[in-house]
């Protein structure tokens, strides 16, 4: 067994779960408009970030903590994801706790806030190291609840409150479908530990099993938005305030797609031949939907949302590659993703500080803030995958896996969308770059905060696409 | 021989020096410079070229072909070598003196004629370019430098043509005399590739060397049918003299000469008399022995030259301008060139003849022609008009124009011992001596209508009473600058055919054919005689409608309350409005129309409805989305469904 | 040192794009200095770069890029994952397209000095598509071909919508997605390539020594090889070309028409055909087909319309067809014709459209029938175009004669039916092109000047230079094309041994 | 009272939860009609253990911390519909039709 010295690799992980306590427990020692605990959430949340950047990668198998709770490469780098998105979450959450155009803080309560993030983060590394279904399925609700909170965190928000039900409706009953697929994949093997379960399904296969396997992934499906389970998606992304909505655009993502990676290549590794049609299905259907539904929109909260639910669809292509190429795409794609993602929503939070969150806002950005238009068009294009951008380099790797094992027509087919994907960013950069503003227009008040911030993520979404050196590292992994 | 080759440099650098100098430096800033530098260059480039002429005929290498000098140009594959090169022999050497001494002359009138134009340096520029490219035509030694010089002199024509361009009929003339010759040249360039992709070779001694046994087995797909070579031969045959038919502005395709007749005279005189329409009659005398070895394309030849002929002598009989006139001679002088090349042909024999006869009435025809537009254009510069009616009287106040121009209408009009009546005796002999007597008729009554339709001109002109103001008032005066050429130009009119007979008999043979060639021909010792009195007979009638004492000129000038026949001839067959109808409503108005609805309709149409599908089918999502919960829900539910049913697991 | 030298070919537009991010957007000065002597920069090392591959041609190269004979090659591990490299190098073909490409950016960097709006974020937008437009022509890699390859569609829009003149965000939209569409097709067929081709490696050269499955091919090369012909204008995807071009700003039409149209007839040789040539001799006779509409029906619907930049548009089509002419006779003038009539064609659409706008932003129309006689006021800017009018309609002395002389020749060697036909026609729709060309020259150059016109002025200096410098290259092109000609042998030679060497197999259905 | 038997139980019981879910307009309503799905993947995981499974232990113990997580989800569904019920003064799921598209 292992001696408690080279355990260290589960201090970031003990952290985290002690954080959100500190957090919240810090409200205790001072008063209402304290910033302690928001330096504390910070402060943490970077350590912690350090931290992770310590373990050695490339170990194998991974290690393993009381025999059920494993960190590997993919662990390490999801848990990275993860807490990247928190941290640009809160940063991005902050302004809203400040005082808006009103005077008033559009929302209260900043460390109960944090805190749920950081459980929800949790939750996430909960999945990702999870080796047997109760830790999986643990995880995934530890995940998923704090968001049911988050969304309807403007008690007065009208809008919030109806989406925080929908939401948490349809989140229940996918965690019924999940509950069933689990008793029957316990059913199947007799064993809750994936190892056994792997073994299991190796040695034969029965209707149990692909019963099972059907109720998972619809239950995932809700999580992950895939067609048709998406429904939820667009309404609940439009009445979350702006920063709920970016962090359930990528850590809950994040979460549901190591879900699913976790199982594919766990558990289910020895079927994966014949889950892949149905992977395949759910891949291109989901995009091509998302795609669809994203063409005329005029609210950008619910364009981010179509807009995200086809990115769910390209991110599915890639798990019909083998492991590895499939575990990089994803975790590599997931980097860029988020960062994209968060781009946008900080220059949407900026535009809806003053205006109202929609497509005729953005107009003559280009002309009242030129270097604002110049990253929203560049994270429009890397969301679009355009070179040299990073977006373009992470659907490559996405399809890259994907056409390793002959899926040809699925490839063409996502890389057809492109188009018309292509297509709906153009009309977002068009407002902002092309049309002219009618009438008077608010002015933009960017504070330090989001102008550093803006600057480095849209450095980052360029380079991060062809230095080579940050591919190879998502592949061997930060090992200082 | 090399000091023929610094002269063969010399002919050609001195022409494109000018337009290089005048085109880009000297400009329109100071015409006299530019005049002088046309003047001497142009002078010494005829002068080199006379020099070859001498030294080439004095030489006992004399009637053999040489070249002097030969640069590759664009290698293709293997054999088939675009190469720019200067050929010799006695064909080259006499164009290469025409074109030099014309250009020469035309240079030194255009000093009077264009003294008042604004862009005198464009024009010099522009002639010297037109000269360089005629030159280069000539000396061609292959199909595809001829066809590059060939473009060249076409584009210079459309330049010069086109030289007042704030005049719209003479932009659109010059529009269509490019575009009518570029129709032409496609089928030119369709017949070198054929040819060349057949033979193997561009160069004209390869191809005129070639007979049509080797072919008869191998067959081409030209798309549309399967033949055998040699037929492909005989087509990329014709389809060469397609290119000399548009450029020599032979029926039907003649209608943009006389329209060229909107261009400065001087340009009207070298371009569209002189030297670039016989570039189609060179064309067919340069390759033919290839004409000879292909089958009838030589009888094709020759009904087009002499339908041209007579076609054109009648339109010339009822002009009024006199620009006009000179043009639809030159159409019937051409025809006459044309058919004797084709008269050479009984039935696979061949006689050799009409090709001297023909390069021979280039020779002459050349002078006389290019005089008598020089005269018509200082008439023009006088009265400053193109009609007949504004001038008459002319004769004291022009006595030297006067006289040269009776000298050259002598000579167009083939009367001994002028130049004309030589060379076209030798045609005429030609038609009957190939048993061609339908021709043959035509062509002695083409002789008559010629001295007719010129003498008319003559005596309307010179004759009579003064009919314009300018010349009643005496403001008439004869500028030496463009009075010098024309008496220049008047002696090789009067000389040339008696001079030149022996040197063409003596030199000028189409070369080694593969053809049978026919010797023993018929005597014919009296068609000169008959040739004379049939012209003497015109000149009779002209001088009694136009000239005699009892002459009612204003009748005589009356186009408008005449019949119906010369009506249609006065308007020339109503070609023009042809051509007008056809281009515009069948080409613009029917094909471009078609193919643009097309474009515009089905494919943009096609592309429009794929985007509405696409926005439908977004449609649909959003409708599904509609915000009602137990909707979401029933997807939820649906979704199990559609998985379990056609999500392809082994259930 | 050469090898650096052409590597900067493409590094130092973006370090210029670099250089002038800190500097305000109102210094336009100095803005516009940097750029254009960056442009020059460039144009000047090609220039030398390119005597220099004229100067080695017969030297041995670097064995380690056979079978093509690359100069300046460069290659090293780039994306380790997928294999990636970065590789890049200089034969014949793509260095003379690299030197067009070269001359029309430094034309097009000249004419927009004036341009409406940010200048700053357009000239950076011009840099950045030189740069995705250089690096195509480098690039031996296909990820690093086909990230260059879509760069464009970033800049494209926005410089179309933003500083576009008529329904420009139609047009931009129009261009863009279109081409979009185009490379989508193409990356669809790249990964088949890599992972059929077996050789874990992206490189042209590495794949064009294994040979091909050929279902695989049978379907992967008409999809790439339509991607390529996208971008080319090809019918029926050349509805793009004419919307796009008229909405563009100057430059950009220059760049589009120019070098952007080339790289898809450039793909379509250096890639589809070389590396799927069994599949190419069976698919080729077909594409002819569609040519019929290219070069036939083009210069007729170029005569219906008014819009200046509609018919060069539509002219530019026709020339494009005849690239894809010689580019299907497989043989070696006709594929020779093709890369000249590339070269020739930019130098040319080049000219066309700098007068164009130049003429443009004088008269603020490009109706041809509101113009006329405006020779007489601006009588240089009126011989460039007429210039341009020669060239384009195949007047011997400049380039376009050649390109289109070798194209029909060598397409006439190719001894299928179809090609024939469209052989023949093309030959005989040349008339068509003199009709449209004489047209608009006619109607815009001479006649009565109107009164509104009487103010204009001449091309100033810089306009001047543009000008001269575009008619000289196809003057010199036209003179002497010898040397040129060498050049893309010697370059064409592997590629079409490669496509002699693929014996044709007989696929039931298609049946070559 | 076989294997067989308990699992078509669970699935009825799951079957009328997705019907109660489906007919329920009433948002407490469609909460019961969730718990009754959730009970019968509890029935399920205790059947398994009971009949089937070697690693008897896990069953049940999955089942307990089911109960567990589902009693949290619930609390934090109350309060949301707490939330709700203070804006729209109603519970009816029809009602929820301000965000669409």
């Amino acid at each position: 067994m292992y001696s408690f010295f080279n355990m260290n690799f589960i201090i970031p992980d003990i952290l985290l779960l002690l954080f959100p306590f500190i957090v919240i427990g810090s409200r205790l020692f001072c008063n209402y408009r304290s910033q302690l605990p928001w330096r504390i959430a910070n402060f943490g949340f970077i350590a912690i970030f350090i931290l992770l950047n310590f373990i050695p990668l490339a170990s194998g198998e991974g290690r393993f903590f009381i025999c059920n709770w494993k960190i590997d490469d993919f662990g390490v780098l999801m848990r990275e994801v993860l807490i990247i998105s928190a941290i640009l979450g809160i940063w991005l959450s902050k302004d809203y706790f400040e005082h808006g155009a009103d005077g008033k803080p559009q929302m209260h309560q900043i460390a109960e806030f944090i805190g749920a993030i950081a459980f929800a983060t949790f939750g996430g590394v909960t999945v990702v190291s999870a080796c047997d279904m109760l830790t999986f399925f643990l995880g995934l609700e530890i995940a998923t609840i704090p968001m049911y909170a988050l969304t309807a965190w403007n008690k007065k928000d009208q809008l919030g409150s109806e989406a925080a039900t929908k939401y948490i409706l349809m989140g229940s009953v996918a965690t019924a479908f999940e509950l069933f697929g689990f008793s029957y994949l316990y059913g199947f093997a007799g064993s809750l530990h994936f190892g056994e379960i792997q073994q299991a399904v190796a040695a034969g296969t029965n209707p149990l099993l692909w019963v099972s396997v059907l109720f998972l992934f619809c239950g995932i499906g809700f999580k992950l938005t895939l067609f048709p389970f998406y429904t939820w998606a667009p309404d609940v992304y439009e009445g979350a305030p702006t920063p709920v909505t970016a962090v359930l655009s990528v850590t809950s993502k994040a979460t549901a797609i190591a879900f699913l990676v976790v199982l594919v290549f766990g558990p289910l590794a020895p079927v994966q031949e014949q889950i892949a049609p149905l992977i395949a299905l759910l891949a291109g259907t989901t995009l091509f939907v998302g795609n669809l539904g994203a063409l005329k929109q005029s609210r950008l909260r619910r364009f981010m949302a179509y807009s995200s639910i086809a990115q769910a669809g390209y991110i599915m292509v890639a798990l019909l590659g083998p492991a590895t190429t499939a575990k990089t795409a994803i975790v590599y794609y997931l980097f860029v993703y988020a960062v994209s993602n968060y781009l946008a929503f900080f220059i949407f939070g900026i535009i809806g500080h003053h205006r109202e969150e929609t497509f005729a806002s953005l107009r003559g950005l280009s002309k009242q803030n030129p270097s604002l238009a110049v990253a929203l068009a560049i994270s429009m294009f890397s969301l679009a995958g355009i070179p040299p951008l990073a977006g373009f380099f992470g659907k490559f790797h996405l399809f890259f896996s994907g056409a390793s094992t002959g899926h040809y027509a699925l490839v063409a087919f996502a890389v057809l969308n492109n188009v018309l994907a292509l297509y709906y960013y153009i009309q977002l950069i068009k407002s902002a770059w092309v049309d002219e503003p009618d009438g008077h227009l608010s002015p933009l008040r960017l504070t330090r905060r989001q102008r550093g911030v803006i600057v480095a993520l849209s450095i980052s979404v360029v380079a991060l696409g062809f230095i080579p050196f940050l591919s190879n590292n998502v592949f061997a992994g930060f090992s200082f | 021989m090399i000091n023929d080759v610094t002269l063969g440099y010399l002919i050609f650098l001195c022409p494109l020096l000018t337009f290089v100098i005048n085109g880009l430096f000297v400009g329109n800033r100071n015409a006299k410079a530019a005049a002088a530098i046309a003047v001497t260059l142009n002078g010494v480039s005829a002068l080199s070229a006379i020099l070859v002429a001498v030294h080439y005929f004095c030489s006992t290498f004399a009637p053999q072909k040489a070249v002097l000098f030969e640069y590759t140009f664009l290698p293709f594959i293997d054999d088939l070598v675009a190469r720019i090169g200067m050929l010799v022999d006695p064909l080259s050497v006499m164009m290469l003196v025409v074109v030099t001494f014309i250009s020469l002359m035309v240079n030194i009138y255009s000093i009077g004629y264009m003294r008042e134009d604004r862009a005198e340096g464009r024009f010099f520029a522009l002639l010297s370019l037109f000269s360089f490219s005629m030159l280069g035509l000539v000396v061609a030694t292959n199909l595809f430098q001829m066809f590059i010089f060939w473009e060249l002199v076409g584009v210079s024509s459309y330049l010069l043509i086109g030289f007042w361009y704030h005049k719209p009929s003479a932009v659109s003339a010059s529009k269509q005399a490019f575009i009518l010759t570029r129709f032409a040249d496609s089928f030119f360039l369709l017949g070198i590739v054929l040819v060349s992709y057949v033979v193997g070779s561009f160069d004209f001694s390869a191809i005129n060397s070639l007979s049509l046994y080797p072919f008869r087995t191998e067959t081409i797909d030209l798309g549309l049918c399967v033949i055998s070579k040699a037929n492909a031969l005989i087509l990329g045959s014709i389809l060469i003299f397609t290119g000399g038919w548009g450029k020599s502005a032979m029926f039907p395709m003649h209608i943009w000469l006389p329209n060229a007749m909107e261009g400065p005279t001087p340009v009207s005189s070298i371009i569209h008399s002189a030297t670039m329409v016989v570039a189609g009659v060179y064309l067919v005398a340069r390759l033919f022995p290839f004409f000879a070895v292909c089958g009838d394309s030589l009888t094709i030849i020759m009904w087009v030259g002499a339908f041209t002929m007579v076609f054109a002598a009648v339109i010339a009989c009822t002009q009024k301008d006199i620009k006009r006139i000179l043009a639809y001679s030159t159409l019937s002088q051409l025809g006459y060139m044309m058919f004797a090349l084709g008269a050479c042909k009984i039935g696979q024999a061949v006689v050799t003849t009409g090709w001297t006869a023909s390069t021979f009435h280039i020779f002459t025809h050349a002078f006389f022609k290019c005089s008598l537009f020089l005269i018509a254009g200082s008439l023009i510069h006088q009265v400053h008009t193109n009609d007949l009616d504004a001038m008459g009287g002319l004769r004291k106040k022009m006595p030297v124009t006067y006289v040269c121009s009776l000298i050259s209408i002598l000579a167009i009009s083939g009367i001994p011992p002028f130049s004309g009546f030589f060379s076209k005796d030798e045609i005429i002999l030609t038609a009957f001596q190939a048993h061609h007597y339908t021709v043959f008729a035509l062509a002695l009554l083409t002789s008559g209508l010629t001295t007719f339709y010129m003498f008319r001109l003559f005596f309307l002109a010179f004759h009579g009473e003064p009919r314009h103001e300018g010349v009643k008032a005496g403001h008439v005066h004869e500028d030496l600058a463009m009075t010098l050429p024309i008496v220049v130009l008047a002696v090789p009119a009067l000389l040339s055919g008696l001079l030149g007979k022996g040197l063409f008999e003596k030199f000028f043979t189409p070369g080694k054919l593969h053809a049978p060639v026919f010797v023993k021909l018929p005597e014919a010792s009296w068609i000169p005689f008959a040739a004379i009195g049939i012209a003497v007979l015109a000149l009779a009638i002209a001088w009694f409608f136009y000239a005699s004492p009892k002459a009612k000129i204003q009748r005589a000038l009356d186009a408008e309350n005449r019949s119906g026949l010369y009506k249609v001839v006065y308007n020339k067959f109503y070609f023009d409005e042809m051509y007008y109808t056809v281009v515009r409503q069948f080409i613009i108005g029917g094909v471009a129309r078609v193919s643009r609805a097309f474009n515009d309709y089905v494919i943009e149409g096609l592309l429009a409805f794929s985007v509405w599908f696409i926005h439908k089918l977004g449609d649909l999502v959003r409708t599904a989305q509609a915000g009602y919960l137990p909707f979401y829900l029933g997807t939820l539910i649906v979704g199990v469904l559609i998985w379990r049913f056609f999500g392809q697991l082994p259930l | 040192m050469e090898t650096i030298l052409f590597n900067l070919i493409w590094i130092i537009p973006l370090l210029t794009v670099l250089v002038c991010v800190p500097l305000s957007a109102t210094r336009t000065g100095i803005l516009k200095a940097i750029h254009a002597t960056s442009a020059t920069i460039v144009l000047l090392i090609v220039c030398f770069l390119t005597y220099r591959v004229y100067a080695l041609t017969g030297e041995p190269a670097n064995e380690l890029a056979a079978p093509l004979a690359l100069r300046f090659f460069t290659d090293i591990p780039w994306l380790s994952m997928m294999g990636a490299h970065y590789t890049v190098g200089a034969d014949g073909l793509n260095i003379l397209l690299l030197a067009l490409t070269a001359f029309i950016v430094w034309g097009g960097v000249l004419v927009s000095w004036n341009i409406k709006g940010n200048q700053k974020v357009f000239f950076a937008l011009i840099q950045l598509l030189a740069t995705s437009v250089y690096g195509v022509y480098m690039s031996f890699d296909l990820v690093l071909f086909f990230v260059f390859y879509e760069m464009e569609a970033l800049c494209m829009y926005l410089m179309i919508a933003c500083y576009g003149s008529g329904r420009r965000d139609y047009g931009g939209k129009k261009l863009t997605l279109t081409l979009a569409f185009g490379s989508s097709m193409i990356l669809a067929t790249l990964f088949g390539l890599y992972f059929e081709g077996g050789v874990n490696s992206w490189s042209i050269m590495e794949l064009s020594k294994v040979s091909l499955p050929m279902e695989f091919q049978m379907w992967a090369f008409p999809l790439m090889f339509m991607g390529f012909a996208v971008s080319s204008s090809l019918f029926p995807f050349h509805f793009w070309s004419p919307d796009g071009h008229s909405a563009a700003p100057t430059a950009v039409s220059m760049l589009a028409a120019g070098v952007m149209m080339k790289m898809g007839a450039y793909g379509c040789l250096r890639v589809a055909m070389f590396l799927m040539p069994e599949a190419a001799k069976i698919w080729l006779p077909y594409v002819v087909a569609l040519l019929i509409f290219n070069v036939v029906l083009g210069p007729f619907i170029a005569l219906r319309h008014k819009d200046l930049k509609y018919i060069t548009a539509y002219s530019s089509i026709s020339h494009l067809g005849l690239i894809f002419l010689g580019l299907a006779a497989l043989t070696p003038v006709g594929l020779r014709g093709a890369s000249l009539q590339m070269i020739s064609h930019g130098f040319l659409t080049g000219l066309f459209f700098a007068t164009i706008g130049m003429i443009y932003e004088r008269t603020h129309t490009r109706d041809i029938t509101e113009m006329g006689g405006i020779m007489r006021k601006m009588p240089f800017l009126g011989v460039g175009f007429v210039l341009a009018g020669f060239a384009g309609l195949g007047l011997p002395g400049f380039s376009g004669f050649i390109a289109e002389s070798t194209i029909f020749i060598g397409a006439f060697q190719q001894d299928s039916t179809l090609t024939r036909i469209v052989t023949v026609l093309a030959i005989l729709s040349i008339t068509t092109t003199a009709v449209y060309i004489l047209q608009t020259a006619n109607r815009m150059l001479h006649g009565p000047l109107p009164k509104k016109y009487e103010g204009l002025t001449d091309g100033c200096f810089r306009e001047k230079l543009v000008i001269v410098v575009l008619v000289a290259c196809l003057l010199f092109i036209g003179i002497c094309p010898g040397w040129i000609a060498d050049m893309l042998d010697t370059s064409i030679a592997p590629i079409f041994e490669k496509i002699s060497a693929a014996t044709q197999p007989v696929i039931s259905g298609i049946g070559g | 009272m076989n294997l067989m038997n308990c699992l078509i139980l669970a699935f009825l019981l799951f079957g009328i939860g997705v019907w109660g879910l489906m007919r329920r307009r009433h948002l407490i309503g469609m909460l019961i009609s969730i718990e009754l799905m959730l009970n019968a993947a509890n029935i399920n995981f205790i059947s398994f253990a009971y009949f089937s499974a070697h690693d008897a232990t896990a069953g049940a113990l999955f089942s307990i911390f089911v109960i567990a997580v589902t009693a949290c989800e619930m609390a934090i569904a109350l309060a949301i519909i707490v939330t709700m019920y203070r804006r729209h003064k109603s519970l009816d799921v029809d009602q929820l039709r301000d965000l669409h598209d």
